[in-house]
């Protein structure tokens, strides 16, 4: 994406500069200084500069890209223990199959709609299962092949395809436990191939893919649009079609908490996820470089966690009397998803403040969800929708001008005026329309055709015998004696 | 005095403790039971292995009632558990000699409330 | 012969089983249960819900004992199990008309200790 | 009527089921106790800590039953409860004064089955 | 072995040239264009090349390696997630202590016997505590010392004795699940010591070590038959002798279902695992390169676990009638260990397709030892030997020659025609009719010396009060009141 | 610190000295014996050499660090698995928030203390939020800034500062197993905010800032008693101003076990801080260098962890008759810590030592601190305390005289005297003296102003319910109907 590619235009030089001369023949301007003799060397070491790169990146996207794969597990937990114990092996069977389900559909469809040469608004070229014409790891101007708008790493075509991949499987999990407990099985699994198939690499597209809203100069280094927003817009959609969890709202119209059944899951959850993210945002600079953007990138990152945490500890404390550990995890995730988008952009100040406002606003939404009656057992609106929404925007209010590299231009309160803010704005309202609506005529149609909710009796004795025939803990529900 | 168990679907819980209370029947013992009989079990299946589970989940009351409080005790319970389908419950109702609050000491019909 | 069934607070259970086995009572069957009574429950909060839980743990004994050992058997309870606060507890006692030990099939007065 | 109340070790729960079924008896309720008795019990220790645990895991029947079938169902538990050590458990015989069917509403003996 | 010297030489030339150059002063195909004026630059450049190379190697096979030592989590989580609550400790205390065990028993005798220079059956030279003679990371003709073996490779020794050891220590753990929930916990130590110190330095050095198998040219690139297929046939060797589980099987012959007690261990489990392959397979080039085979080799790892769970889901849901999560969990781990050996020999598509079969290999196999009335609590033989068997043959139906540099020659599927699957055949007998014989016959030994199973009484009561004297969940069996 | 320094000097010579040459622009021992011809090419191969040794570092050092980060869930996992089911939400809510507040503190004046140019006691310098002036990845002789003692790695400053960050975190999660149970929330984060910003830091400069003890020759290369035996010293502190959970000792004095609820998620616990400390030891070296250091880092530790399994299940056997899961866990870690101070400094043989005793060490600590009636749920203070101090005093045993290249001389068992083994104590005991004097200070003022322990009523309900109105596993605590 243009935030990437500016990053290495601005920090890697040499990489935009030696391939193509390597290519071309010309002449550095490191080289240029020295007596034409050198030059044999001076490519020699050009080559080996450029291969030596090639390796540490690669070596780099992979791991982060493991990391952000391990995020599954993260979600996988916090989504179950913040479920009932009945619905367990449901809704651990729905996380686990749906990264299998993002790999499949990602791999046939979805990476070539998002990165293949096409026009503003999807890729065109090379779009099925990744095997479009590619001489990666080739870059910039050297580059030749069907996925040019991913060609400013240089790195061979399977790591990026791998990194890409993680990515898309991360907005399916989001889905998964806003309509959990009571969802049928088959009709999610359908919709998260749809979703990572079609929607998610067509906004993808538009601002990873180099669609219009790149062109427009909006901003998203690692997804708080892109990946997160999307998976909240349809996870919306998903609870509006569905429809609460039986009992869940009082005759009296006040809420019936519906405990989850397993603190130290979600905790355990919530830290996977933590760890993760520090694949997922450091890790989308594809590109070592002098290491100082990862580094920046981490710290920001890790200080919005910590700052979000302290905010949601508070807030619960103030608003339920007792701090309420559910809503400091989702504290803890808010201000990750809130600083993915501008964690390369801002300072580690304004990446404090982002997180700090994060945190708070992660409690208040899930409160002001419930009002809605909009039944959200894990609170993946509040998170990643808000938060999303919130990160995207705080772009366009802390961007500081080429902090780690990328001409972002400078957000509201750096002097950048309103320009970088409209942008943010407007990608946030274009990808939440098209991603809602659309989102919303499938779960519908999927209702027509399969069917969406379980049964009241099925709900009532749990989706685990209903949905699996077996249950999570069978030695500690009801009793066992063998 | 009388010693009432109600065995009765979990879902009715709630109903049932609103139902007592507002026949001013407000002390109670309740533990979680596994039942069986008229109502259908259902099919566990693990690794390729079947097991019909016929022991349900029920919940069971166990209330101590001075004799005036029987009757409408047991119309509570009644009333507030029935969904009239098959697995509703039995309450069964036994004779009870002696009562002690261990608090005071104090037995017989006034340690009841 | 009696069947006593005593519910009390969990805490208490070791402080009981020692006072019975110190009244010679030494066979006694004991299971978890919640109670609701006179002693206040406690507000749960989670995401903003609250729900006010009023049955609270206890635990349940149920000791069938020879009619001399009745008396015995509720000193010794209540003696261990009474802290002087609401919530205590209470104990039953309830007609037992046969008792029978599995192992031999002995039954009646013989069965019980 | 009577109200059979057994305790069994855990192991023997689906034999007795289906000893009851045989029986005729298909309707129970059935719980999770811990007891203690002539059995002895064993020792847990934990980091450099032990204990002696003296209650043990049992499996408590309740049945409700007509006059007529308290036999054919103490027979049927003690048979297939039995293995003839310490531990097999008891059998208590409680009077029942009343059965209610909580869906019909139907009582008396015709409400047990 | 021969697999991974072979990819070096095809992808990372360079490696096998400037080192030996650098030793004996040659002059090098690159250098001998260049005028000789340019020689000294040349030479420091290899010489910096060399340097860069082993540093970024090391970083990347000791991070792997972690990853590899990670899935000594997964296994502890699924195997005991997969059995009753009572035995919880006992198998989590067994999985705990195999991997000291193997640390120490690889470390005394394992690795000189699976690396040493030696004959074709054993390793000879520097068989105790990896001390040998050795010159790494010097590679190819450059090295001396009594790890020829393994010279393909330019790490530290110590970072090639660890990353092997890892592998190792999985041997071990797949084990432990099949013998769970009524092994005597010592007679299961002393097993795994002379399974790591013995059994499996012995076929691994067939494989890997220079041995019979790897001059006949059977392939396995991370270890199908090496470490899973090894640790599948000694755990059938211990079914075998063991017997199994009280209740397991009723009278009239059918099986009766001893419930897992907890399907979010097994799941997380999974997914640990999963997420550790990650460094088991790309790893285990170890070395970087271009960074363009340990892409692929992701990728296709990815994919086959992807397939392997649709296709066990499916399969499950048919037979079953209902998806078994713990099913499409052994499912997932039966896709990869059945790519294992083909990672980097097969094409993305062809990892599919093996990925696919491999999910449903393990269902129909589940059920398959049920009928043979072999009790595997966990599927480790479902999973680890009949996948590891297949992953090691599909070598020679799928393998396309020197798809990531490898000259394995292409199988029976690509015009290779049946040497190459003859030859994996010859492995995969080989290797399963030694150790099955010799683990039976250790199983057998250490049942007269020691005893094996625990007896009834402690069977009903659990191992975790038999063994250890503790409950795994106090809280929760039984009831506690403190 | 020192140690690094050294190994850096000793191992990546070329980084003292091309950078400062870059800089001062003289010539170096390498292209000195070079034509002057030369130069140019020389010096570009130099700049080349560096810029791709800071991505390497950087890369790594953020790995480790992300590994470092991981171990909160392994405490959080071990330690509320070691407590009861209805303290739970506590202890995980303490150990979640823990890092959030020590990335805040540590972020504010922590890292400015212990890093920042200042006297022998404490940092000055560049105190508040890591903002001083600073040049890195200059090195040596070349770096300009306030953050000289750590200026031997040539790696961003934000890359420092977060590994640095992660090792602080560690410190405070070590005190809230120690202290649980019983310890008010609030209490128990007002002393970690106080630690990270404060002790930890300051006894952090005497060892690593260059500060006294560092002048004086002490090492601790990964902070056995930097971060171990500090947080254990703090914790013993909390442990005896707090007093033991109600009901842990007998009217007739002995000790009641109080059982941990889940030995499942301490084992987990378990081997996360395992796979963790690969980042911990190997991590800390903060460079790459020829990558032989931190395998035989990797090594080291992991032997000693897998003696100290064996050692602590021998002992666990003989004193309790039966092998105690939780024994051996702590076992592990107890044989980790130990290592921590001399894994760079010793053979891996005598880390084989080490680890040995430790595991013996942490058993006999955990049966004696019940005797002197300090309650520590946990085993914090065998582990971390006991074999802080251990590791910390093995280096003057069995230190082998640059074996990874650190100048430490040799210990006490390789002829190298006293003298490494009295400096080694006189760290030991003067960390040791101002931590425990100053934690036990600051226990006291806070539970003179907060309160520390939580009421009779609130520790027999549990502290979920009482801090946090909240139950930890609501599914199978009682019994729920929803
Ligand atoms: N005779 C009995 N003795 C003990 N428990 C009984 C008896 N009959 C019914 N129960 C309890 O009542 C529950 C509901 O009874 P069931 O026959 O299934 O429904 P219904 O009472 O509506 O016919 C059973 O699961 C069991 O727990
Ligand atoms: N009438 C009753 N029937 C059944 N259980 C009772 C009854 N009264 C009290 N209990 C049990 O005894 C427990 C303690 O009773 P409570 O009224 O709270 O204290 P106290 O007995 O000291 O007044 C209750 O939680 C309940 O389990
Ligand atoms: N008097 C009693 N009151 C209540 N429960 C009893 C009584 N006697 C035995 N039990 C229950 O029966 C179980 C088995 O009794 P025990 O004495 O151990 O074996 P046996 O009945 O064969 O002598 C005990 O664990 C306890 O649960």
């Amino acid at each position: 994406m243009i935030t990437k590619r500016r990053i290495i235009s601005f920090k890697d030089l040499y990489k935009m500069f030696f391939p193509a001369l390597l290519l071309i023949g010309a002449v550095t301007n490191i080289s240029a200084a020295d007596a034409p003799v050198a030059f044999a060397e001076q490519t020699a070491l050009d080559e080996l500069k450029v291969s030596m790169a090639v390796g540490i990146d690669t070596v780099w996207v992979l791991l982060a890209a493991f990391l952000v794969f391990f995020m599954n597990l993260g979600f996988a937990m916090v989504e179950s223990g913040l479920c009932r114990a009945k619905n367990t092996v449901n809704i651990l069977s729905k996380n686990f199959i749906v990264f299998a389900i993002s790999s499949i559909s990602f791999y046939i469809i979805g990476w070539g709609l998002m990165f293949g040469n096409g026009n503003s608004f999807f890729g065109i070229e090379g779009l099925f299962f990744a095997t479009g014409a590619d001489n990666s790891p080739a870059i910039g101007e050297a580059y030749k092949g069907d996925y040019s708008a991913i060609s400013w790493t240089g790195i061979p075509l399977m790591a990026k395809f791998f990194f890409q991949l993680v990515f898309a499987g991360t907005a399916a999990t989001i889905v998964s436990g806003a309509v959990a407990e009571r969802v049928k099985f088959h009709s999610f699994i359908i919709f998260s191939f749809i979703l990572v198939a079609f929607l998610y690499p067509i906004t993808g597209h538009w601002i990873w893919g180099g669609g219009w809203l790149q062109t427009l100069g909006m901003w998203d280094f690692a997804g708080s649009t892109v990946v997160h927003s999307v998976g909240g817009w349809s996870a919306l959609a998903g609870v509006i079609v569905l429809g609460s969890r039986l009992g869940k709202y009082r005759s009296d119209g006040s809420v019936n908490p519906i405990f989850g059944h397993n603190m130290s899951l979600v905790t355990l959850g919530g830290i996977v996820l933590w760890f993760g993210w520090f694949g997922f945002n450091p890790g989308s600079t594809m590109a070592v470089g002098d290491g100082s953007a990862i580094a920046h990138i981490a710290v920001s990152t890790n200080t919005a966690a910590a700052m979000a945490i302290l905010s949601s500890t508070i807030t619960s404390w103030l608003i339920q009397k007792k701090p309420d550990l559910s809503m400091i995890i989702n504290g803890a995730l808010a201000g990750l998803v809130a600083i993915t988008a501008p964690c390369a952009f801002v300072s580690i100040g304004s990446s404090a403040v982002i997180g700090f406002i994060a945190g708070i606003l992660v409690v208040l939404a899930v409160l002001f969800f419930d009002k809605l009656k909009l039944d959200d057992p894990v609170g993946a609106l509040s998170v990643h929708l808000v938060n999303g929404v919130f990160g995207t925007l705080a772009v366009g209010l802390f961007a500081q001008d080429k902090i780690t590299g990328a001409a972002t231009g400078s957000g509201l309160f750096y002097g950048g005026g309103f320009k970088l803010l409209i942008n943010q704005t407007i990608g946030v309202l274009a990808v939440g329309a098209f991603t809602f609506i659309a989102a919303f005529a499938i779960w519908h149609v999927i209702k027509l055709v399969f069917g969406l909710k379980v049964s009241r009796e099925e709900e009532i004795q749990g989706l685990d015998i209903g949905e699996h025939g077996m249950k999570a803990y069978p030695d500690f529900q009801g009793f066992i004696t063998k | 005095m009388k010693l009432i168990i109600a065995i009765i679907q979990p879902e009715k819980l709630t109903d049932v403790k609103q139902a007592l209370a507002e026949a001013n029947v407000g002390k109670m013992t309740v533990s979680s039971v596994i039942g069986c009989g008229a109502q259908g079990g259902y099919t566990e299946s693990y690794r390729g292995a079947e097991e019909e589970i016929s022991l349900i989940d029920k919940v069971r009351f166990e209330i101590a009632v001075n004799d005036e409080f029987v009757k409408p005790t047991l119309d509570a319970i009644i009333k507030s558990a029935r969904s009239g389908k098959i697995g509703d419950g039995k309450i069964f109702v036994v004779p009870l000699e002696e009562c002690i609050r261990v608090r005071t000491g104090e037995n017989g019909t006034v340690a009841i409330g």
